[in-house]
């Protein structure tokens, strides 16, 4: 039987009727369009498909879509508020990422971006260690996560006199 | 900026990155122009393709290793909601030929695979029935409708056991499961082992390994009746030849098939392949006259994409008291899977071919078997054979090294060929373009502090600690081609278009999938004619549109792909001079292309605006008399040679001595790939290499039971290495330009895996070794380092 | 990757949970954070007919100080676990147990409640409630039971949580000053579960005679257990690195250990013992001031 | 996975015997068995609900009864497939008399496949010996009961 979810991604208000069964990543890749979230495994351990749940680093294919009604999702879409979708620049973590190269085949990139935000959210100044820590939940087969780690502290040093993202 | 005229190439700098020096682009870090879409989840990838009316696929696979199918009952599948059509092997027998293979050995009995399996099933993961559905949730559920009968049957697992006497067999008309016997020798084996003071032995094993590409494998296909098109979008590092393979598995027109890649989310040679879904999918979509989606769930990806490594090698090295090597003697056991797939029975061979490492070895003598098992094919993983070559002979140095009681460093040098013996020929038939060995080897020492690491080492044993230097010296071989060395050709195309408006397309064979070509290739094309990056956009991965290639795999884009491109420019660039030098009155040798201008060098109020001869060369009314307008370029390039990167690792690995807990602690990379376009893609591409030699040397092993599970299924089970497991690595370079090509680039996608394998084993080798260990193989899971360390510490009792 | 078709329902009270909990037996499974849950119905190892989503009920996420024990909410997740000042101060070592599980992602959605009611012989938390000698509280319809944490764990994946009941809250008990814990975890280094995890907790008088000792092992069994023998070895004597060496080695004492692709039975053991020490030697520098 | 053991019986072998070899009882004390019909001579289809907790899965096969002598030994040979996979497997059961009880020993291997194997790998020997043992209490309380 069909549910209904209310929920609001990247800004914007939606209602659908869903499968109870819909996951999370599938609601936004295949309902709402949203393809910048991807499927990189189905244990929940590469990271791929993280997005910001009401702030939270979440792994959105191990959460169905209806667990979410009511909350506020921010995907790699909408992470720069007035990014070239909408007209403006980039976030800093994402600066970060392109001035860094801390990606190659990019295929991590919006998971591991998110999940550095999460991070600069909790500790505006990580050291090597701790990014390293903190992203221990996204993997990445092109990098080996050295430029990533500078990408994150890029953005960390960015993002310091602005205080929060 | 590059010097004018015509015929002048880019010449390799005389000293070390002089190149960059000389350049506005060239040799610069510049930061990717693939980047801002892939950060703002802009970018498409197969799964990101949707097409109206679009269906899914979903495939039934194996759950045995071994079983004949006495049925297929789909009947409760066809009937469930949202099924459009459920298919078996059986239903296609005869419409879709078997997955290609275009290795090729003398006497190689032939494994063909059916795209899904009709009367057998050969290893766990093979399909053997298609859903398609209205969703992809539908058809899912469908695959548990689906009944299978099968009747199990034995099993063939180990490689060794396989080609024993008496083994079950795979394949109907095989007589057993040995896929072929290959010999090479060079030089006389027998004497050299005869002179020898000393011969080392020692058996390693190199263990499977799964590529785990962060993007799994899917395919898009559309077909339309009316135009009889057929559009495949598929994750593939070869576009062009999977057109000709889909063609003619589908016995179909190769001009009525258009193959597009998409974003590709890694490769690292796992999608340098032909795979039953890309016809499957392509079938399907022309049957149903509707465009049909397959992607693969991570569970099919460990289960049917290709695995890598998985050899045996029984070394024999035959050294004299002061160090010189004399002879080698190898034996392969490749264990190469149930089927082959594109290149499976070929990898192997690169590691004979590479056997020699960067040493004279004077005599060598390799006897490879390629045994048949009940597992999934092996076919090129980052190296490719030569990560296997430069394992062995690495290891064998070190041993070498501790039978004769000298330190690795000296060992190595004592049998480097010099740089003056370039290039250098071994007794396996390969000749090394260029390389200065000690340079790279001084570097690393030099950085690394080799010598203090010793001394270090020797404090940190009397405190009880367990602590490890390895040193890799390696060279590979890459560039991929020429074609008579290659199955499927060698060379590598390039198409450069000068639009009318003075923007430039370059559309290039090879396929880029996380590389970074599409910011070299526009930084090549911007020096070349004095442009802007963004005034250059680079094409690739459509086969509508580019030129035929052949494909990004084995360290070839920028050497082989990149030097098309080099040489569209250079043409492109004799054309644009050739018209300027017609408006401006000026020899076209004297015109520099600088800054969107071309001006002489002689007078410099001779000069126009770029877009103005390109323009010229449009509208064709001040053409130079019997010139050709357009402005458009092609270059099929066929290199003379491989080139043969090479470099020196050091690193240091400290062991939990409790817990056999392998820390890598410093890591020293000194690779040189020649030339470079770009060295924040170089350096990304080292950093990467070496993470997946991480992984290899303390983490990963494809682990299938004695009845032919893959147990090691699913990211729960199957270590990557995560951003913890490494340290900070320090990475440089020595440049050594190739000759075999006119930028002097030799090729870095797979160096820093080659050359970090070693390091690592040799490293924990040497962490051991006063627990009396001489040889340790590969993964170093805590438990296998611990058992050993209990052994030694028992024998020391 | 994508879950067997089910009825969903979402209860908006802990009443009405219940009664469905009640009603639909053993054809449903409750939807906590879904981080033990949904991994296995994507893999189909799963297929309830019903779920019942208690991830909305309100007032089950919290951690608060009542009547001189600390009580948390079935629903709080592993993160605000780790990261309570309330816990940080009172109780530590279930936030740094909290702060080992899984990584940023799963601790975000991972609830204490479901961690407990699945029961995974690897999960970390076990070794925490177990060595804290946690109460789990227990809502039914009948009304609340509380069952001591060493009763909780039956075997694997089983607890003492019978049809019908919903696992509601934890309590636990404020640590002394003189009192240490550590979480001394081997991770299996693919999923990050553990191979075998230790929590320590000691209390430690004065010149460091030990008061008390309480040990909570997971990884090596079917269930995680208290390693009472090695408790017993150290209770009244005074704390060194050669007491808690010679105590670690009845670690594994009358448990016959898991054998798996990443530690045969023999390695597990030893290196119970290896991490038994460990976590005392950590926890007992913390009973006594040092950090 | 290979699995063996040892139970001992309060009945004469004769007793376990005529338990061990009847369908009707032997469904009622197989852990999760739903179904147990002839299906030939000493062959019987089966349909078994196997797990433990959340991890289960519905299994249709067979069970078939070969190198019968009573009552001393049987061969027991399983194979069933179901959506996480399947199970195959054999026992050797031998019976021995033991002052009017019965030990009973099996020695047997399983071969599992399917998702289960590729997944479930670490919980798999643990759930064959638990339903093992299940089985083997309700035998021997099937037994006492008489």
């Amino acid at each position: 039987m069909p549910v209904e979810i209310s929920v609001r991604v990247n800004g914007k208000g939606f209602q659908h009727q869903i499968e109870p069964r819909l996951l999370l990543v599938h609601y936004l890749r295949d309902v709402l369009e949203l393809t910048g979230t991807h499927v990189g495994c189905e244990t929940s351990l590469c990271g791929a498909c993280t997005v910001l749940l009401d702030g939270k680093a979440v792994k959105s294919c191990t959460m169905l879509a209806v667990q979410v009604s009511g909350s506020e999702i921010t995907t790699i879409e909408g992470l720069a508020a007035q990014g070239p979708a909408n007209g403006g620049g980039l976030h800093p973590v994402q600066e970060g990422f392109w001035e860094k190269h801390g990606l190659q085949c990019g295929f991590c990139t919006p998971g591991m971006i998110l999940a550095s935000v999460d991070l600069l959210h909790n500790n505006s100044s990580p050291s090597q260690d701790e990014i390293r820590h903190a992203l221990s939940g996204n993997l990445c087969r092109c990098t080996g996560y050295q430029h990533i780690v500078e990408a994150v502290e890029y953005a960390a040093k960015k993002m310091k006199p602005r205080k929060r993202a | 900026m590059l010097p004018g005229g015509g015929a002048t190439v880019w010449r390799a700098p005389a000293q070390e990155d002089s190149m960059a020096a000389a350049t506005r682009y060239l040799g610069k870090p510049m930061k990717r122009k693939e980047d801002p879409r892939l950060i703002q989840g802009l970018s498409h990838y197969v799964d990101d393709i949707v097409l109206p009316n679009l269906l899914h696929a979903a495939i039934l696979h194996s759950p045995y290793a071994h079983a004949r199918i006495r049925s297929v009952d789909t009947l409760k599948a066809q009937s469930a909601p949202g099924v459009v059509l459920v298919l078996t092997g059986a239903d296609i027998r005869g419409a879709i030929g078997p997955v290609p293979c275009a290795a090729v050995i003398p006497d190689m009995k032939a494994a063909p695979r059916p795209v899904l399996a009709r009367d057998r099933v050969r290893f766990v993961g093979e399909g053997v029935a298609v859903v398609v559905a209205s969703g992809s949730y539908a058809a899912r559920d469908a695959l548990d409708l689906i009944e299978v009968d099968y009747e199990p049957l034995t099993p063939v697992v180990d490689p060794e056991k396989a080609i024993a006497n008496g083994a079950t067999v795979l394949h109907e008309g095989h007589k057993d499961n040995v896929a072929y016997r290959w010999e090479l020798e060079g030089g006389d084996v027998k004497a050299a082992f005869k002179n020898a003071d000393k011969i080392v032995k020692q058996r390693m094993i190199n263990q499977r390994l799964i590529p785990v590409a962060m993007e799994p494998r899917g395919v898009v296909a559309d077909y339309k009746p009316g135009e009889r098109q057929l559009t495949v979008w598929s994750s593939t590092q070869i576009p062009h030849l999977l057109r000709t393979q889909i063609a003619a598995m589908l016995a179909t027109p190769e001009h009525s098939v258009r193959v597009i890649t998409p974003e590709v989310g890694g490769g690292f040679g796992s999608k340098l392949n032909v795979y039953p879904e890309e016809a499957l999918v392509a079938y399907l979509a022309m049957k149903l006259g509707k465009p049909v989606k397959w992607i693969e769930s991570r569970r099919e990806n460990f289960q049917t994409t290709i695995h890598g490594r998985d050899q045996i090698n029984d070394v024999e090295v035959a050294v004299k008291r002061d160090g010189t090597i004399l002879g080698l003697r190898l034996g392969i056991i490749a264990d190469l899977g149930a089927y082959y797939q594109l290149l499976t029975p070929l990898i192997p061979t690169l590691t004979a071919l590479m056997s020699s490492g960067c040493y004279k070895i004077p005599a060598i003598r390799i006897e490879i078997i390629g045994a048949l098992t009940n597992k999934m094919a092996t076919d090129a993983y980052r190296g490719a054979g030569r990560p296997e070559a430069t394992y062995f002979i690495e290891r064998a140095l070190d041993l070498v090294a501790a039978e004769l009681k000298k330190d690795p460093v000296e060992v190595r040098r004592k049998n480097f060929p010099k740089p003056n013996e370039f290039p250098y020929a071994t007794p396996t038939g390969v000749i090394y373009d260029s390389a200065n060995y000690d340079k790279s080897l001084d570097l690393a020492l030099k950085i690394s502090d080799y010598k203090k690491l010793r001394l270090d080492q020797a404090k940190a044993r009397k405190e009880g600690r367990v602590v490890g230097i390895g040193l890799s010296t390696y060279v590979e071989i890459c560039a991929m081609g020429p074609s008579s060395a290659m199955p499927a050709g060698g060379w590598e195309s390039a198409t450069v278009r000068i639009e009318p408006t003075g923007m430039v397309n370059i559309m290039t064979g090879s396929s880029p999938h996380g590389q970074g070509q599409e910011t070299s290739f526009a930084q090549l094309g911007a020096e070349i004619l004095g442009l802007e990056p963004n005034d250059v956009n680079v094409v690739h991965g459509d086969t509508a549109i580019v030129p035929y290639g052949i494909g990004t795999f084995g360290s070839r884009a920028t050497a082989v792909g990149g030097t098309a491109v080099y040489k569209s420019l250079m043409k492109l660039r004799e054309k644009v001079a050739a018209i300027a030098g017609h408006i401006l009155a000026e020899d076209p040798s004297n015109l520099v292309f600088d800054k969107m201008r071309i001006t002489s060098k002689a007078d410099a109020k001779k000069s126009l605006a770029f877009g103005e001869a390109v323009g010229a060369a449009y509208v064709a009314k001040t053409l130079p008399p019997n010139m050709e307008p357009g402005l458009e370029a092609t270059t099929f390039f066929e290199p003379s040679n491989f080139t043969f990167p090479f470099g020196a690792h050091v690193c240091v690995v400290e062991i939990d001595p409790e817990t056999g807990d392998v820390r890598l602690t410093k890591y020293v990379a000194v690779d040189d790939c020649g030339n470079v376009l770009n060295p924040l893609l170089v350096e990304g591409q080292v950093q990467g290499g070496i993470a997946q030699a991480v992984g290899q040397a303390l983490l990963e092993e494809a682990v299938y039971d004695e009845q032919g599970q893959l147990i090691t299924g699913e990211l729960m089970d199957y270590a990557l290495p995560r951003a913890g497991d490494l340290p900070w690595l320090e990475t440089a370079r020595t440049v050594t330009p190739s000759p075999v090509n006119p930028m002097g680039v030799k090729g870095v996608g797979e160096a820093g895996t080659i050359g970090a394998t070693p390091a690592l084993a040799n490293a924990v080798a040497d962490a051991l070794e006063p627990f009396g260990v001489r040889h340790v193989d590969m993964p170093f899971k805590r438990e296998r380092i611990w058992q050993l360390m209990q052994k030694g510490n028992r024998r020391a009792k | 990757m994508i879950p067997a078709p089910f009825e969903y329902v979402a209860p908006k009270t802990l009443e009405e949970a219940l009664r469905l909990v009640e009603r639909h037996g053993d054809e449903a499974k409750i939807l906590a954070g879904g981080h033990s849950l949904l991994p296995l119905m994507k893999l189909r190892l799963a297929q309830p007919r019903y779920v019942i989503d208690i991830g909305r009920l309100r007032g089950m996420s919290y951690i608060r100080e009542e009547n001189g024990r600390i009580a948390i909410g079935a629903l709080t997740t592993h993160a605000d676990v780790a990261a309570s000042d309330l816990l940080r101060a009172k109780c530590p070592l279930l936030a740094e147990t909290a702060a080992q599980i899984g990584d940023v992602q799963v601790r975000n959605r991972g609830t204490l409640g479901g961690s407990l009611a699945h029961a995974d012989p690897a999960a970390d938390y076990p070794a925490a409630i177990l060595a804290l000698d946690a109460e789990v509280v227990i809502a039914s319809k009948a009304g609340v039971r509380t069952v001591a944490a060493r009763d909780f764990f039956v075997d694997m994946l089983t607890t003492a949580l019978r049809p019908g009941e919903i696992l509601s809250q934890v309590r636990v008990s404020p640590k002394s000053p003189n009192t240490g814990g550590a979480y001394e975890k081997m991770a299996q280094p693919a999923s990050g579960f553990a191979i075998v995890g230790v929590a320590a907790l000691v209390t430690a008088g004065k010149a460091g005679k030990l008061e008390d000792a309480a040990i909570g092992i997971t990884g090596l069994g079917p269930k995680a257990f208290r390693a009472e023998s090695v408790e017993k070895a150290l209770r009244g004597k005074t704390g060194s690195p050669k007491l808690f060496g010679d105590a670690a080695r009845a670690a594994a004492d009358g448990i016959e250990p898991l054998s798996d692709l990443h530690a045969s039975r023999d390695y597990r053991r030893e290196m119970a013992i290896v991490y038994t020490r460990r976590a005392l030697t950590r926890a007992f520098d913390r009973a006594r001031g040092k950090k | 996975m290979k699995l063996s053991g040892a139970h001992t019986l309060p009945a004469p072998p004769a007793e376990v015997w005529s338990l061990l070899t009847d369908p009707e009882r032997l469904a009622e004390l197989l852990p999760g068995c739903e179904r147990l019909e002839p299906d030939g001579p000493d062959r019987f289809k089966a349909v078994v609900k196997f797990g433990v907790a959340a991890i289960t899965g519905k299994y249709s096969g067979t069970l078939e009864f070969a190198d019968k002598k009573p009552p001393h030994s049987l061969l027991m040979k399983l194979s069933g497939r179901g959506t996480p996979g399947f199970v195959d497997g054999q026992g050797q059961i031998e019976l021995t008399e033991k002052g009017g009880r019965t030990e009973l020993r099996y020695t047997g291997e399983a071969n599992v496949g399917g998702m289960i194997a590729a997944v479930g790998q670490r919980m798999i020997e643990m759930a064959a010996r638990k339903i093992l043992d299940q089985f083997f209490a309700s035998a021997a309380a099937e037994l006492k009961k008489q």
